[in-house]
Formats: C-alpha cells, structure tokens, sequence
C-alpha cells in the first residue's frame, strides 16, 4: 500500500513536472527558432547557466526591439552536461526539432562532439565560448566562433606580462620572471599551451610550469613550489573553484607575486564575493568584463547599457558575468548581423552571411568587430575580429584594463 | 631537504589531514557499524557546508557558531535520510545498497544546484584569513612557518570533535551498544539490542560528523553543489586505510594522507598526487584489506573459519 | 579390518597447524585405506574440522607431509585436491543459494563430465542416489537443513570421489532424518567410496565406523575399532573428564 | 514474493519469441528514419552491450567492479591513437584495444586476487580513477583533457559512416552478440563455475572449480568487450576525451543499467538499458532546461525507487509478475 503511494506520488510528479516545465514553445511557427547547447546540469554548470542567461536577455532584447526582419525569435535549448550529452542533444534538436541554427556550447570538450554531428548534418553552428584551437582546426564548414580563442588570450596574457607590467615593476622583458599555472581540464590546457608557446616565441624565462586538478582540495605543494621559484608574475588558467583555492593558499603561505589568472576563474563575481578587497589587483585575461561603448553607435550603447540592466534586473543587481557577456555577443552576432543578411535559417545561406561579413573592431559587439576566416584559411570560421581583453579588480569592481583603446581603467600595480 | 620547506610542507600536510580526519570518521562509523558503503556521504558534506554559509549569510554570526547550531538540523537530516532510504535497504544486496546511495548523492546534488544555483559561495573571516607567521627558529633552521587560523581551527575542533566522539564510543553506554553492533551483528540481535534503533543512531551521527566537518571548513573551501565529489574519493582512501570502521584508524590515516598527499604534490608534481594515493588506497587495500587499524585479516578469516 | 592389507590412498604424517601462538593440530599422523570409512571423533574445539581443512586444502600444514595416491598434497589448492578424487562437505552446508539443486550439483559433475548435458544426466542420477530428486528444481536456499546436508551431500559425489570427507552430516537433524542419512552414508560406502567422517552421535559413528581416529586438543590420543575406542580411557577421560572416570574406576 | 523455483523454460514455442524481438529489432531501424530515434537506439545497443560486459564479471562472477570506464576508455583511446598516429583501421584498433585492456585487466584480476564485495569495488573504483589521471596526464599521447577529435570521412573500412544506420546496425551486431556470448556462458561450464564461485568460493572450490581461473576469465572478457565498446563510441561520437571515457560516473552509470535491469541474467543489462537510456534522454530533452537539475533529481528518484522496490532488478521482477514469461 505505502509502496503504491509513494510510486503514484512520484508518477504525478513526474507528470506534473512534464507539463509545467515542458522545453516546448508553442506557436513557433511564425518565428525564428535558433537552439542553444548548454551545460545546465553537472560540474560544468555553472558557467553554462551563466552563458545560458547572456543569451536568453539576448534574445529577450531582439525580440523586444521587433524581432529579427519582422519575425521574433524562439530560443529551443538543449543541456549538455558532458560530451555525448552534448552530441545526443545536438541531433534531437537538428532531427526533432528541425533546429538549423544553434548557439553553444560553453565548454570545448562540450562543442567539439556537438559540432561534429551539426557538421554531418549540415547546420549552423555559432560557438561563443568553447575556446579551444582544436574547434576551427578540424576545417569545418558550418562550425562558427565567434569568441577569441585560446591562443588569442594566452598570447595577450603573455604580452601585457612583458609589454605592460615589466616596466612597472622595473624589469626588461628578458629577467622578467614567469610561472605558468594550469588546471588539467580542457581549458586549462588549452591555454597553458598557449601561454608556454608565446612565452617561448618571445624569449621570457618561465621559471615554473604547474598542472593540477580543479577537482583538487590542496594546492599547498603547488604553491610552496612557486614560492620557491620566486617568480614576478604567476599565468593562471583556472576556474572559479581552484583559482579561489589557490589564493587563498597562496594568501596562508604568502605568495606574494602578481596574478594574471582568466575570467574562467578569477575574473568571476565569486572570486570577488570570496576575497572581497582582497580580490583587488588580481588581474583576468579573457572576456573584456564590460561592453565597451567608445566606438558604439547611439544604438548599439543604448543596446549595451540595456543588457546590463536587465541582468542586474534578473540577477540581484548582481555585474553580468563574464561568461553572461559572451553569450550575450554570440547571440548578439547572429541575430544582428548574420540572421537579418541571410534572411532565412537555411545552414547554406547563413554560412554565406557569415562568411561575407566585415565589421570593424570596435563597431561589433563587446569590442570586437566580426569577419570569420574564410574556409581554407587557418582556423576557418574563426572570428577574427575577437579578440580578448584584460581586466583587473579595482575596487571589487572588474575593470577592462586592455587593449587600451577600450579599457576603461588604467591598469594599477598590485600594492 | 631544507628544514623550512619541510617544516612548512609537514604544517600544510597535518592541517589538511585534520579536515579529511574529521569528514572520514563518519563514513567509517557507518561502514564499520552498518556494513554501508555510503557515496553520497560527500553530498552530506556539501549540504552542511550550504546550511552553514546561509546561517552566515543571513544572520551574519560566526561560523563556528553556525556549525553547532546546525548539529541538530543536521541530526534530523540524518534520520530522515536513514528512514527513506537506508533501512529499506538494509536487507537487500550490496549492490543495491551502493547503488541507492549513489542515487541519493545524484538527488542531493540536483536539488541543491535547483535551489541554490551552481554559484561557488564562500565567506571571508576577517579574522581567520591572515597566517600566523612562526619564527625564525634558528636552532632549527627553521626561517619562518606559517600556520592558517582557519585550518588551525578547524584542525583543533576536528581533533577535539574526534577525540570526544572515541571516547563517547568507549566510555557511554550508547557508545558500547554501537561497537559492540559493529562488531557482530547476530549477536547484538541476541543479547537484546535494537538494532534498528542503533542503525538509525549511529547512521545520523555519522552524518553529523561528515556536517560538523563541512561547517568547519567553510572558511576555507568554497561551496558548490558538486564539492562532495571532490572530497569523497579522498575520504574512501583515508577510511580503508584506517580499517573500515575503525575511528583511531580514520583520524591516523587522515593525518597521514594529508602529509603524503602535500609532500608528493610538492616532489612528484600535483597532478600526479592523486596517481600516487589511488595506487596506496590500492595496494593497502591488496596487502591489509583490513586497513591499519581493523582486524587484522587473516585472524579474521580465521575466525569465521573455525567457527565452521 | 577388512581392508587391512591394501596400501593406505591417503597419508598424513606429521601435519600440524597453528593459529597465532597456539597449535591446534599438533604431530597428527594417520591413514586411510580403499573403500574404508573411518570416523573422527573428539571433544569440541579438538580440531576435527581443522583435519578437514587441512586435508582438503583450505589450510596449509605446517609441518609433515599428507599424500593422497602417491601425490603430495599438502601444498596443493582444494581446486586441485577435489580434481584428484578427494572432496569434503562442510558442517555449516553451503548451497549456492540463487541456483536450483540441479544446478547445485550438476557444477560438481562438471568436474568430471564432458559437457553441460552429461553433467546434467550424471547430477540427476545422483539427485535419485540421494532421494532429492523431487526436489531439484527447488532453489538452494529454499531447502530444509535436511535436505541442505542432502544436498552437500550429493555435489560431493557428483565429483566421482575417491575419498569423500563427511564433516556432521548428521548434526541438527532429528531422528528419522538421523535414520535416512544413516542409510545414505551407508550406501555411499557400499559403492567402494572411502569415508573419513566427523560426527558427535557417539552410537552414530560407533555403528558406522571401521575404524576411529580420537583428537583432543589436537592430538591423537587413540585409534581403532569402535569397541576398542569405547572402553579407552584416554578417550572416555577426554569426553567426561578425570573425575567421572574415578567414580567408575 | 521471491520465486521459490529456477527452472529452464518448457513451452516449446517460447523458444520462437527471441527470434522475433530480433527480427524487430533489425527492422525498427528501417521504420524509424529519424536521426534523434536512431541515436537514441545506438546509444541503448552501446550501452546494453557495455553493461552485458559489466555483468559478466559483476553479475556471474560477483565481482562488482566500479572501474569499467577504464577498459572503455582504453578501448576508446588505443583505436584512435592507433588511427591518429599510423592510419590504422579501428576495425584492427578495436581488437588492439580489446587485447590491450584485456592485458590490464588481467593484471588488475591477479592484483585483487583477494578482494571481495566492498574491497573489490572499491579497488577497481581507484583503478578507473588511476585510468582517468593517466589519460588526463599523459598530455603528449592522449591530448590531455582537450581530447582526441577523430576524422569524420566516411569510410566502411575506416569504421566511419555518413549517415546513422550503419552505426545502428554495428550497434546492434555487438548489443546481440554480447547478449549471445552471455547466454552461452551461462550455459556453459563457465557459467556454471561462475556462478559458483559468486555464490560461495569455498564450497566452489571444496567441488573442483578452479575460482582462481575462472574468475580471471570473466575478468578478461569482461574487460575486452568493454574495450571494444569503447571503440564503437569513440567512432560514433567522433571526439573522445578523458571525462567522456574515463570518468567514474561511466563506471556507475554502466552499474546502474546492469542492477536495475537484473544483475546476473542474459537479458538484464539490456533491459536496463532499453529502459533507463531512454528515460535519461526524454527527461533531458523534455525538462532539461527549464529548471536545471530538475531532470536529474527525477532520474535519480526513480532509479532509488526502482533498487527499493526491486532490488533484483526489472527483468526478474517482470518475469515474476507476468505468468507469460515464466515456464509453468
């Protein structure tokens, strides 16, 4: 008897489940349905939900503002939390769904099985996080990204240590003093790589190359090792978890050196939310942390100031995060530039659109411009007008610092 | 090696030890007492570790505090939990059980990431963030050692925690009934005992052991809905290396894992660390299953063989 | 003795085992011939079992040697013993619980048999042989303790053994089942199989036994036949004690 | 009520209905033309066959090993890395890696040589652990956790198709061909001595059966079919990783489908698979975003509710309570 209860409770509430919380929007017919990969669930979570968020007031706002030609847009999204996952969801929303168009994926482990099956299928695909090499590299046709990719922001890292800090701390290029840090994810080593080669390319003497797990609970080694190599300047690629752990440690056991970490990690609102002031100075490469409005038209500031608002609206009034910016962009792109030029979802006439863009620096999105390289050219469909950005806590704020033709701070040497 | 590094690597190693002392003991207890593998005894961990950063969050008292007034909270927890889903499966198979727990921790964990978001929580303790800085030590060489408050907290209440709890084990009367569970169930069904009750009892105050020390170290790692899994692997190898439910065990062979785990992250590199405690856990598990400080195996085997 | 001149199939000489400091099997030597079925008694803890155990295989002697048909076995694994012709039951039965008794059985005839269909013949004539035939379809651990000694019983010959080691196959069974396996054990040694039988009915093993072996605390304090064993007193001092053998005295 | 009888079946034309679930199962693909279904199929069959393979060392032997993802992931990593470096076919990598992992699984046999239950589990449970960390670490053959993207030309000698339905039907070869190599071993002296020696080592032992071999045995095939399911995946979703194949929660989740099917049977795996594949991907794809999490906790309560209930698994139980699948 109690058995039966507690099975029909479950079965309504499964039901009950199904009905409210349903993924399906009715009365798509008239609109532009453009799917999203997400890790929503899992340990990817996090940023995925982040991101996630970017591209919802994204498309809130397009929708708002009239919808894309005329018709509004339906986001049909998808929740990857690991690979397969990812490549599984990918083919119910291009057979189920009839999606020809998706945003993903976050993750690059994530994006390099979910691009696989769009490719096989033909569909359209705009990664707007996912920054491994490894996702252009392959010679896709219809895989898209409009973010930086991880030798992009390994290698600015790299040159505001030389170019930037050495001065500032009264050292030449060549005795600045470089430690490299890397969790042992995909990111981490993606960017590690990028950091080893440009700090290589350039002469600089790195004294300490560190992997660990982000699944770690104790960087104490790791930390006494770094101390002992004494280095100016640490390169960190890490996420939220680890880089919080790492200086808090590197706090207990007074590693006292400047850090450049990432916006995967140290430039995350938590990192700040854990350190407080103490988060001032920490610098992170990456997504620029605001939307910079200098070369904007009235429009496009009014656009930038909007999303803000609303994410503070829907978040506590809470900074959009990183992650929520590149989302944002990415969804930004399509909807702005390549849907209105194609003037149809069909893969092949997105592609072209795409394809035939120029934007300028500075008159896109973020501050990048938007021009994919062409098929054949190294890392085809790679947007290379992205480029990343610098930012440091000042004030517990996150303040873009690099380039300097769009920061909105002067870089402030860590006291 | 030089005496500082050593000294601090040593300081680093025994404090993180502590921690994984005082989260480990719980999951001994119920294995040794109920014969339980529990996975989602890391869920337990992160759960208490949200209950505290709220209490902190909203009441703004100290965290300390917040871990003992959540003690009860968490009790209940436990009971509720035991009630749910560990008696039915008292009885079935191994598999079962495992399998049930490993189902808890996926629930415990979605449900957390539903309510609270997948946000890392942390809260900054003014007065626990700096180090003490010891030293110099010149008799020793010794240039400087730093000691975290934070982890010396927590270090200190982990070891006092562990050292009431053994002495409750052996000197309470409630304590005696539990050992003497763990050690033949049959025969504590014999002599009267209410096992269920005892079940129940030792199944919540292992997970308020696993809460007190997810509370005791919010001032050092943050909070999000996976932490448990990274702590859970770590808490099996401590548990078989003490000898399944063994609590002297559990507490010796945290200090130990601790020191290995901080001394061969700094010679053979950290991302090799986990390699080099998975291969101890093995071989430990290979050449004494009963752990340091269980039974010794083979009179074990013995046992039950001329009882035959 | 009527198998008095045949060369002994298994010898133990000298074999001892110790558990932690104390011994308790001790100097042990003894031999049993063809076809013959020879009991061994003792007081509770003498290390009956253990003699099977070591025997058997599970335990290691430490001292001594045992040799069953001419082979050393005292190193070999229970595994290869069986193999040899030597099986033992044991005195807790141990039925694989989530199989039907044929099954149970079938995977002691598969030691023997060529293939799974033979093997299944063979554990159904055995299955008669043993009068648990009617019950073969019945899982392992649904069976009566009467029925589980059967059944131990019954693997143990599926292996076609040479020598076949009884450990209580009686005990916990009431009279009439006392009978039945009485005449079972019986008909076990009228197919030529020599038994080696541990037992604590005293007329049991008295009426069944050609020959007695009796431990106390791990030694042999007497051998021979039943009515020889049951006037010694060594033995009765043993069982009953110093003082009741005064009082008779 | 626990089924107080084991016997083998007796209607004659019950023996026909596998035949026909094969048929079916070799004409559905036909029917359903549509790519979600289909790879909603080729993930049960991957997933069958891999928790058949765990069952075979878990379910006949009782060795509960929770570091299967190991031998997947090696079987993943040698065909590619056998592609990727020398052009090899995975058709060859995939019996390289069947034989690689087979090796290791040896060796781990002959290391937990005395570990039962508990022990073993949680032995193998580091292994996969140990398996994860290598494939992580060694950066230079494995690609680290940026992982291994496979070429995507379509090739039949390759292992590499354009469209699903050979995928399908490779899928469904091995799913079939697991299913079957468990029928024969639990027909079989080996199965007999498994079972055995899951059931009571001593008294296995006390009858002949040779635990030590045996039990290595189900180790090594165990673990080869576990490779080669590895490789399948690997060729099918094209891009492999360490948290793809290595990860402990494969381990589990090929476990899972194992126990709540019906560890110790021909057809559990299957069925545990055939059921709870599907549930995961429709509650992803019909809650998985609205409320993250969401669709996890109501996986995560109906397989608790399914081990309370039916601790035996779902294969048994349907055979206990429709009288049509059990012999008279």
């Amino acid at each position: 008897m109690k058995k039966r209860v507690i099975s029909a409770c479950v079965m309504a509430s499964v039901v009950c489940g199904l009905l409210l919380t349903g993924n399906q929007v009715y009365g798509q017919e008239n609109m532009w349905r453009v799917g999203t990969i997400l890790p929503l669930t899992g340990p990817l979570a996090k940023n995925g939900i982040k991101n996630f968020d970017g591209v919802k007031i994204a498309t809130d706002m397009v929708n708002d503002q009239g919808g894309v030609l005329g018709k509004k847009v339906a986001l049909v999204s998808a929740d990857a939390p690991d690979p397969q996952a990812a490549a599984s969801e990918a083919n119910r929303l291009i057979t189920n769904e009839k999606i020809t168009a998706i945003i993903g994926t976050q993750a690059s482990t994530l994006s390099m099985a979910a691009t696989v099956v769009a490719e096989k299928a033909k569909v359209f695909y705009l990664e707007n996080e996912g920054i491994s090499g490894g996702i252009t590299s392959r010679g896709f046709k219809y895989t898209f990204r409009t973010t930086f990719d991880s030798d992009m922001m390994a290698y600015q890292m790299i040159d505001f240590a030389a170019d930037v800090i050495a001065p500032k701390i009264k050292k030449d290029a060549g005795s600045l003093r470089l430690a490299i840090v890397q969790e042992d994810g995909g990111f981490g080593t993606s960017t590690g790589k990028g950091l080893t080669d440009r700090a290589k390319a350039r002469n600089l003497n790195v004294v300490a190359t560190e992997v660990y797990s982000a699944k770690t609970v104790d960087l104490s080694g790791l930390v006494m090792k770094l101390k002992r190599a004494k280095p100016d300047i640490v390169l960190a690629a890490q996420y939220i978890n680890d880089s919080i752990l790492f200086h808090r440690q590197a706090k207990e056991l007074k590693l006292n050196t400047i850090v450049i970490g990432t916006t995967a990690g140290q430039g995350n609102p938590d990192f700040v939310q854990a350190f407080g002031k103490d988060a001032d100075g920490v610098m992170a490469g990456g997504i620029p942390s605001e939307i910079s409005v200098q070369r904007l038209t009235a429009q496009q500031k009014k656009d930038a100031d909007e999303f803000v608002r609303r994410y503070k609206a829907s978040h506590n009034g809470e900074y959009p995060n990183p992650t929520s910016f590149v989302g944002f962009a990415g969804a930004w792109i399509l909807y702005k530039f390549i849907l209105p030029k194609a003037g149809s979802l069909d893969p092949d006439k997105l592609r072209e659109a795409a394809l035939g863009l120029d934007i300028p620096r500075g008159k896109g999105v973020l501050n990048w411009g938007v021009k994919f390289a062409k098929p054949g050219e190294k890392n085809a469909g790679q947007n290379v007008y992205a480029s990343a950005g610098l930012n440091q806590w000042q004030n517990g704020e996150l303040k873009l610092i690099f380039p300097k033709e769009v920061a909105s701070a002067e870089f402030k040497l860590p006291r | 090696m030089d005496p500082t590094l050593f000294t601090q690597l040593l300081i680093s190693g025994i404090l993180l030890g502590g921690i994984y002392a005082l989260a480990s003991i719980g999951l001994t207890l119920i294995f040794g007492v109920m014969k339980i593998v529990n996975f989602a005894h890391g869920e337990f961990f992160m759960v208490a570790m949200y209950l505290t950063y709220w209490v902190v969050h909203y009441f703004h008292i100290d965290p300390y505090l917040a871990t003992l007034i959540l003690v009860p909270v968490v009790f209940l927890i436990g009971i509720v939990t035991y009630y749910l889903f560990i008696r039915p499966t008292l009885s079935s198979s191994v598999l079962a059980q495992i399998f049930i727990t490993v189902g808890l921790s996926t629930i415990i964990q979605n449900v957390v990431l539903l309510f609270w978001s997948a946000d890392f929580r942390s809260i900054s303790l003014g007065y626990a963030t700096d180090s003490l800085v010891l030293g110099p030590f010149p008799a020793l060489h010794i240039e400087e050692a730093m000691v975290s408050p934070a982890r010396l907290i927590a270090f200190g209440l982990a070891i006092l925690l562990s050292l009431a709890f053994y002495l409750f084990l052996k000197l309470s009367y409630t304590g005696k009934i539990i050992r003497a569970t763990s050690q033949d169930r049959s025969a504590a069904l014999l002599m009267g005992i209410n096992t269920d009750r005892i079940y129940r009892l030792t199944f919540a105050i292992g997970i308020v052991l696993v809460g007190l020390a997810g509370g005791l170290v919010l001032p050092v790692y943050s909070v999000h809905p996976f932490v448990g899994f990274d702590f859970v692997l770590i808490m099996f190898v401590v548990v078989v290396l003490g000898g399944m439910g063994s609590v002297v065990g559990a507490m010796v062979s945290g200090l130990i894992i601790g020191v290995v785990e901080v001394f061969s992250s700094y010679w053979i590199g950290q991302e090799n660390k986990q390699v080099i405690y998975f291969l101890v856990f093995i071989a430990i598990l290979v050449v004494r299953p009963s752990g340091l400080f269980g039974l010794k195996e083979e009179e074990e085997l013995e046992h039950i063989e001329t009882i035959d | 003795m009527t198998n008095g001149e045949k060369r002994p199939m298994l010898e133990a000489d000298g074999i001892s085992k110790w558990f932690g400091g104390n011994a308790v099997l001790n100097d042990l030597s003894f031999a049993i011939r063809p076809g013959e079925v020879v009991g061994l008694i003792g007081p509770n803890g003498a290390g009956k079992t253990t003699v099977f155990n070591v025997i058997s295989g599970f335990y290691r002697t430490r001292t001594g040697s045992i040799k069953f048909d001419g082979t050393d076995i005292s190193r070999l694994s229970p595994e290869a013993i069986c193999r040899l012709g030597l099986c033992r039951t044991f005195q807790i039965t141990r039925p694989f619980s989530n199989i039907s008794v044929t099954k149970n059985v079938m995977i002691g005839a598969l030691n023997r048999e060529g293939s799974v269909r033979k093997a299944e013949k063979k554990a159904e004539e055995v299955l008669e042989f043993v009068r648990l035939y009617d019950r073969r379809n019945l899982l392992g651990r649904n069976l009566t303790i009467a029925d589980r000694k059967r059944l131990e019983i019954a693997r143990g010959l599926a292996t076609s053994p040479k020598l076949f080691l009884l450990d209580e196959v009686m005990a916990g069974l009431n009279p009439a089942e006392v009978q039945e396996m009485i005449k079972l054990v019986r008909q076990i040694a009228e197919r030529g199989i020599a038994l080696f039988v541990i037992e604590h009915i005293m007329a049991v093993i008295m009426g069944l036994s050609h020959r007695i072996i009796v431990l106390n605390h791990g030694e042999k304090i007497a051998e021979g036949e039943p009515a020889q064993i049951a006037s010694d007193k060594e033995v009765i001092k043993a069982y009953l004690g110093e003082e009741y053998l005064i009082a008779q005295g | 009520m626990k089924p107080l009888i084991d016997r083998p079946g007796s209607r004659p034309w019950l023996k026909v209905v596998p035949w026909i679930v094969v048929l079916a199962l070799c004409v559905l693909p036909l029917i359903i033309r549509n790519d979600f279904y289909l790879d909603a199929l080729i993930l049960i069959f991957l997933w069958g066959a891999y928790a058949g393979a765990w069952n075979i060392l878990a379910g006949y032997a009782g060795m509960m090993s929770l570091g299967h993802s190991a031998f997947f992931g090696i079987g993943a990593y040698t065909s590619t890395l056998l592609l990727l470096r020398f052009g090899l076919s995975p058709w060859i990598g995939m019996l390289a890696g069947g034989l690689f992992a087979s090796t290791i699984g040896l060796i781990l046999g002959v290391i937990c040589f005395r570990l039962r239950s508990h022990y073993f589990a949680l032995a193998t449970l580091a292994f996969g652990e140990v398996g994860y960390i290598c494939a992580v670490n060694f950066r230079s053959l494995t690609g680290g956790s940026e992982g291994l993207a496979l070429p995507i030309r379509p090739d039949a000698l390759l292992f590499s198709f354009a469209g699903k339905l050979p995928y399908v039907y490779i899928g469904l070869f091995l799913f079939l061909a697991v299913i079957a190599i468990s029928y024969a071993i639990e027909h079989s002296r080996l199965g007999y001595y498994l079972t055995a020696f899951r059931e009571n080592e001593n008294a296995a032992r006390a009858l002949g059966v040779r635990t030590g071999r045996v039990r290595l045995i189900a180790m090594v095939l165990s673990s080869f079919i576990s490779a080669v399911m590895g490789t399948f995946y690997a060729q099918y979703v094209v891009f492999i990783d360490p948290s793809s194949v290595m990860r402990i929660q494969i381990s589990v989740q090929v476990a899972l489908f194992a126990i709540v099917g019906g560890i110790g049977t021909t057809l559990g795996p299957a069925i545990g698979a055939m059921i709870f594949v599907p549930i995961a991907m429709l509650l992803r794809a019909e809650m998985g975003t609205s409320l993250p999490g969401l669709h996890m906790i109501i996986y995560g309560v109906i397989l608790v509710l399914v081990l309370l209930y039916m601790p035996q698994g779902i294969g048994p139980k349907l055979k206990e309570k429709i009288p049509f699948l059990r012999s008279p």
